[in-house]
């Protein structure tokens, strides 16, 4: 099935919360409300002909100059060979997301790296802590408008 | 001699064939002399291979100040100063090359437009005992005041290897002894 | 203050620990020998080569990409080439195919030397290590001819490969290919089937494909749990379709299908795989040149694009925004031995310690590329 | 040594208590004087030799720097460990810390005394000699565990744990062995056991060929003996890829000595009594008969007696540098599940071998047959 078919079957099944599908990207992505985010990963790894078992990857982006914050899901199917990209569009001062970590095991600690670089918060994801940096740092470096901190603790950054 | 007795036995065999197998291969090598492949390092020398990417030197007589190098490294390890000297040429005046910061990725060998002006020498045994020692100043200096000679400043650059790397004058040269032979 | 739970003992493994293949810290809940649970702690060597990527130019970037895995860096520089190629889809010329694939193939076979090597050295049998340290020596040869570098080559560049092989390469690859087969005969004799070593291995640590494929696992992982998946026959790049060579899948020869003794297994079968690839590679050579035209000043036009290769480790994949400047403006790097790492608290319940080193090692994690 | 106290003692017997009580003092001061030396000395080249037998068989070239062929390695580790710092971690058990490695040293070192290196050359005729030496090399066990809880760190809790249970266990199947081994001469003291095996060109009686069951009495003793002595594939005390450094992680400089050079002593004294019980300790092979002077007779039975221990030390450094290490329940699962009850089977089996042909060997009865 390629992308555009799943893009239909999706639309079909959650009519309303699919807002666009953008061709011009590889893998094609479809850009989807937030809080579906959980029902349709749930619905894309169950459904037979669609059958995406595996996460590939999750990744933060932020667009500063649209104000807006993205998190997007890369999801492959093994059985069908075929790749599709979700995409969340998140307030950028507030960025919510419900975790797909039920959906995905996998996806807990991709969740806690986007977290912890961008600052994006998933809603009841287990123990959402900083993966990478120590706990105790401030400001999430990731983002466009970051200003490094001069110390962190006794060093000079 | 029920199954899994029959089992002890036969595991308890196979463990003892494989050990030995092992110690078969083990003691090919014990018992035949000279299979070493390691090496005496100071007294016996692996010679690098020709690209090999070991330090960095670079011919400032025929360095146009171009910049390109200090330009294309990604971890901006070359500091290139430049000034126009009196026929209206660029004159690199510092030009410093940190090894300690540099990760000898080649990007900058690849970026200088002049032939033989920056390459990569076969000497990997530059280690010291402070980090400044291990910038390598090319710089020609400041222009020469007509009345009193540019202090010059020694150039603590290691001498290179015995093989001479390309068409390399001799090695061993300081800075005044190179620009001797640019005027 | 936290409540204590004194029936088990707080243990940290690492991060400065002989067998956590790089600076990782376990921190292992434990009654004694019998692990409870295992918290791993990671981020001790990020050096946000994410943000770093934003403030770089396209090729300057290249030698990053050496730093992530650095036992396999020539693969980490083919997936990161592919993924600007993709975007700017410029034709590579033919050789610079077949020299890429020969370099990658040539990088993962002293990939799973390393992984062979330090695996033996955690079960405790040191010479092994020494063996594959020594045919790895070979291979380093062979690169610091080509590109003049010993471990972080920065040789495959975007558009092709940095310099054309010397003449003498293609000889003294062969004589590696002729050197190597019986070496792997002899680490087989004296490790892969030994007793011990099957008894500490073997039903250890089972993922089922169901486990392997829901935490990400990728690679000889992934194909040791039964899962036939191998990007360079899934989703052939380069000129992996017209050659031959078949994926090891894991059989539970010694146990049951997806333990450690398999994972293991996977990567020596594997190694024979890449060393009748890079004959059939060395073949198939003709002439033509190395790079295609690639400006100096290199503008990628605007889009999204996900690459994906297959690393020694697993898929090792870049998630490329540009906004058609020289320097990308997102560039996610997806790590295999991250989601690796990540099944080891589910993998590790009611292990023992000794196992745990087990796992670590069959897991064949590096922790550069886990903290980016 | 009691002769030669005696006939000392002897021919000034007029002489009061008090002269003949320090006379004795000193003799026993300058014979244990001259075998801590002939230990210290043995130790300082089993250091040499295991790193060079290792360098061997991995194809390395091995020390070669300190003296002729790196002869002098071990004086220059001894001079380096001494200038260690020394250091006693803070909330350490002091004195069980620094006590422990002193006794791990005396046991291994008195075990040195009721060996008989050649007819008249040993220290003491003890007519209990081998349960002396097994009761002795007991003491190591308590001595490490001393050593492990004294420093006060988790991982050396492991070590003296696994230590414990390991060296404990493992004494069982070498008594047993053992017993299959002296029921023949039926006498416990060395220099008996040595002399039942005389004749039949020196090779012929040695209690291994005496019948089938001691032969496989050797090879449970050998494998227990491994264990004992903590070396692979049974070093799962000192477990460096596991336990950090095991039951000697806190220790440093001179102690650290202390524990290495046990280690290599009770080499010495495990492969002493196979050597004496099954090899025929000093025999002399094929010239036994040629009449010789004392003194060459004499110096002929220590170089036989020490090459046959030597050849199986060589044989211990050879199986280290081969086998990966096996895991604390599979190693408990060897000794109670294999080694245990394959023991008491055959010291039945030459119990009733001894009934049947009472306690002549598969030699004696051949040449009893053939000669009439």
């Amino acid at each position: 099935m390629d992308a555009k078919q799943i893009y239909q079957t999706l639309s079909e099944k959650f009519t309303g919360r699919i807002k666009q599908f953008q061709e011009n990207t590889h893998p094609a992505s479809v850009v989807v409300e937030s809080d579906a985010i959980v029902d349709i990963c749930s619905f894309l790894k169950r459904e037979t002909e669609l059958e995406f078992t595996s996460m590939i990857s999750l990744s933060g982006v932020d667009l500063k100059d649209q104000g807006k914050m993205l998190v997007i899901y890369h999801l492959g199917s093994i059985r069908h060979k075929h790749k599709i990209a979700l995409k969340v569009e998140l307030d950028r001062n507030n960025p919510h997301v419900p975790t797909v970590e039920k959906v995905w095991p996998g996806a807990n600690w991709y969740e806690r790296e986007a977290y912890d670089l961008y600052g994006i918060v998933f809603d009841n994801h287990s123990d959402l802590r900083r993966i990478l940096l120590p706990d105790d740092w401030e400001g999430w470096p990731m983002r466009k408008d970051y200003v490094y901190p001069k110390r962190y603790h006794t060093w000079d950054v | 001699m029920t199954e899994n007795s029959k089992g002890y036995f036969k595991k308890m065999l196979d463990a003892v064939k494989s050990v030995f197998t092992g110690l078969g291969v083990t003691i090919g090598y014990g018992v035949s002399p000279g299979r070493e492949v390691t090496q005496q390092y100071p007294e016996v020398k692996r010679e690098p291979y020709d690209r090999f990417r070991g330090k960095l030197f670079v011919d400032i007589n025929i360095c146009t100040g171009c910049t390109a190098c200090a330009r294309i490294c990604p971890v901006d390890a070359i500091v290139l100063k430049t000034v126009r000297d009196e026929n209206k040429k660029l004159r690199p005046v510092v030009f410093d090359i940190d090894n300690a910061r540099c990760i000898y990725c080649g990007l900058c060998v690849e970026a200088c437009p002049v032939d033989n002006c920056l390459y990569f020498r076969k000497e990997y045994e530059f280690s010291s005992y402070s980090k400044d020692e291990l910038i390598s100043h090319f710089g020609l200096g400041e222009l020469p005041q007509p009345d009193k000679p540019a202090a010059d400043r020694p150039s603590p650059d290691m001498p290179a290897q015995a093989g001479p790397a390309k068409d390399q004058p001799v090695q061993g040269k300081t800075d005044e002894t190179r620009k001797e032979e640019g005027k | 203050m936290a409540v204590v739970d004194e029936r088990f003992m707080d243990l940290n493994m690492g991060p400065q620990h002989p067998s956590t293949h790089g600076v990782l810290r376990l921190l292992i809940k434990t009654d004694g020998e019998v692990v409870s649970r295992v918290t791993p702690y990671i981020g001790y060597l990020h050096r946000a080569l994410e943000k770093i990527a934003e403030r770089l130019t396209y090729p300057q970037f290249t030698p990053f990409t050496d730093r992530l895995d650095y036992l396999a860096s020539m693969n980490c520089n083919l997936a990161y080439a592919l993924t600007v190629e993709k975007l700017l889809n410029i034709e590579i010329p033919r050789r610079a195919q077949i020299l890429r694939v020969i370099m990658a193939e040539l990088n993962r076979i002293s990939s799973h030397l390393i992984a062979f090597g330090s695996l033996s050295s955690d079960m405790g049998a040191f010479t092994p290590f020494l063996f594959g340290i020594r045919e790895r020596e070979f291979i380093n040869d062979l690169f610091e001819m080509v590109c003049g570098a010993r471990l972080t080559y920065n040789y495959i560049r975007i558009g092709g490969v940095a310099q054309d092989i010397p003449d003498g390469f293609i000889d003294k690859t062969k004589e590696f290919l002729d050197y190597f087969p019986p070496k792997i005969k002899e680490y087989n004799d004296l490790l892969s089937y030994n007793a011990i070593f099957i008894k500490r291995l073997a039903n250890i640590a089972v993922i089922s494909p169901e486990d392997a494929l829901d935490y990400g696992v990728t690679g000889p992982n992934l194909r040791a749990s039964g899962i036939k998946w191998d990007l360079r026959r899934e989703e052939p790049y380069l000129m992996y379709n017209e050659l031959d060579f078949d994926i090891p899948v894991g059989r539970g020869e010694m146990g049951r299908v997806g333990d450690a003794w398999d994972r293991y297994m996977m990567r020596i079968y594997e190694m024979e795989q890449s060393a009748k690839i890079v004959r059939q590679c060395i073949d198939m050579f003709q002439q033509g040149d190395h790079i295609a035209k690639v400006p100096k000043v290199l503008k990628v036009p605007a889009g999204e694009v996900y690459v994906r290769a297959e690393n020694p480790r697993g898929e090792l994949g870049f998630y490329l925004i540009s906004d058609g400047s020289t320097k990308p403006y997102r560039l996610k790097i997806r790590a295999p031995s991250f989601a690796n790492l990540s099944i080891v608290p589910k993998l590790s319940g009611g292990v023992m310690i000794a196992d745990l080193v087990a796992i670590i090692g069959s897991l064949d994690i590096i922790l550069p590329e886990i903290d980016r | 040594m009691i002769e030669l106290i005696n006939n000392i003692i002897g021919n000034i017997h007029s002489s009061t208590p008090m002269i003949r009580w320090l006379v004795y003092v000193m003799v026993i001061v300058i014979s244990s004087v001259i075998v801590l030396s002939f230990a210290l000395l043995y130790e300082g080249f089993a250091t040499y030799a295991e790193r060079k037998v290792a360098g061997d068989i991995q194809a390395r070239i091995g020390p070669n720097r300190v003296g002729p062929y790196g002869l002098l390695q071990f004086v220059a580790d001894g001079v380096k460990l001494l200038l260690k710092e020394d250091i006693i971690p803070f909330y350490a058990d002091k004195w069980l810390f620094i006590i422990a490695p002193y006794i791990v040293f005396t046991a291994s070192f008195a075990a040195f005394v009721p060996l008989s290196y050649s007819d008249h050359v040993y220290v003491a005729n003890m007519n209990v000699g081998v349960l002396y030496i097994i009761a002795v090399s007991s003491v190591v066990s308590m001595a490490i565990l001393m050593g492990a809880w004294g420093s006060n760190n988790k991982w050396s809790l492991f070590g003296g744990m696994r230590a414990v249970a390991q060296i404990v266990s493992y004494e069982i199947p070498i008594i047993l062995s053992l017993l299959a081994a002296i029921i023949i001469p039926s006498s416990l003291d060395m220099k008996d056991i040595i002399l039942y095996q005389s004749g039949g060109l020196g090779i012929f009686r040695w209690i291994i060929f005496n019948n089938p069951f001691t032969l496989l009495a050797f090879f449970i003793y050998f494998t227990a003996a491994i264990a004992e002595v903590n070396r692979t594939p049974f070093d799962i005390p000192e477990a460096e890829s596991e336990l950090v450094a095991g039951y000697h992680t806190e220790y440093t400089g001179m102690r650290f000595a202390f524990f290495f050079m046990a280690e290599y002593g009770d080499m010495f004294i495990v492969s002493a009594i196979a050597a004496t019980l099954f090899f025929g300790g000093w025999q002399i092979p094929f010239i036994n008969g040629v009449a010789m002077p004392l003194w060459l007779r004499e110096t002929l039975q220590v170089v036989v007696f020490l090459t046959k221990i030597f050849v199986l030390i060589y044989v211990m450094m050879w199986i280290r540098w081969t086998l990966p290490r096996l895991r604390v329940d599979q190693l408990m699962e060897l000794c109670w599940k294999y080694l245990t009850p394959i023991a008491f089977f055959d010291l039945i089996g030459a119990s009733v071998w001894v009934l049947l042909f009472n306690g002549k060997g598969v030699y004696d009865i051949l040449s009893a047959l053939f000669v009439h």
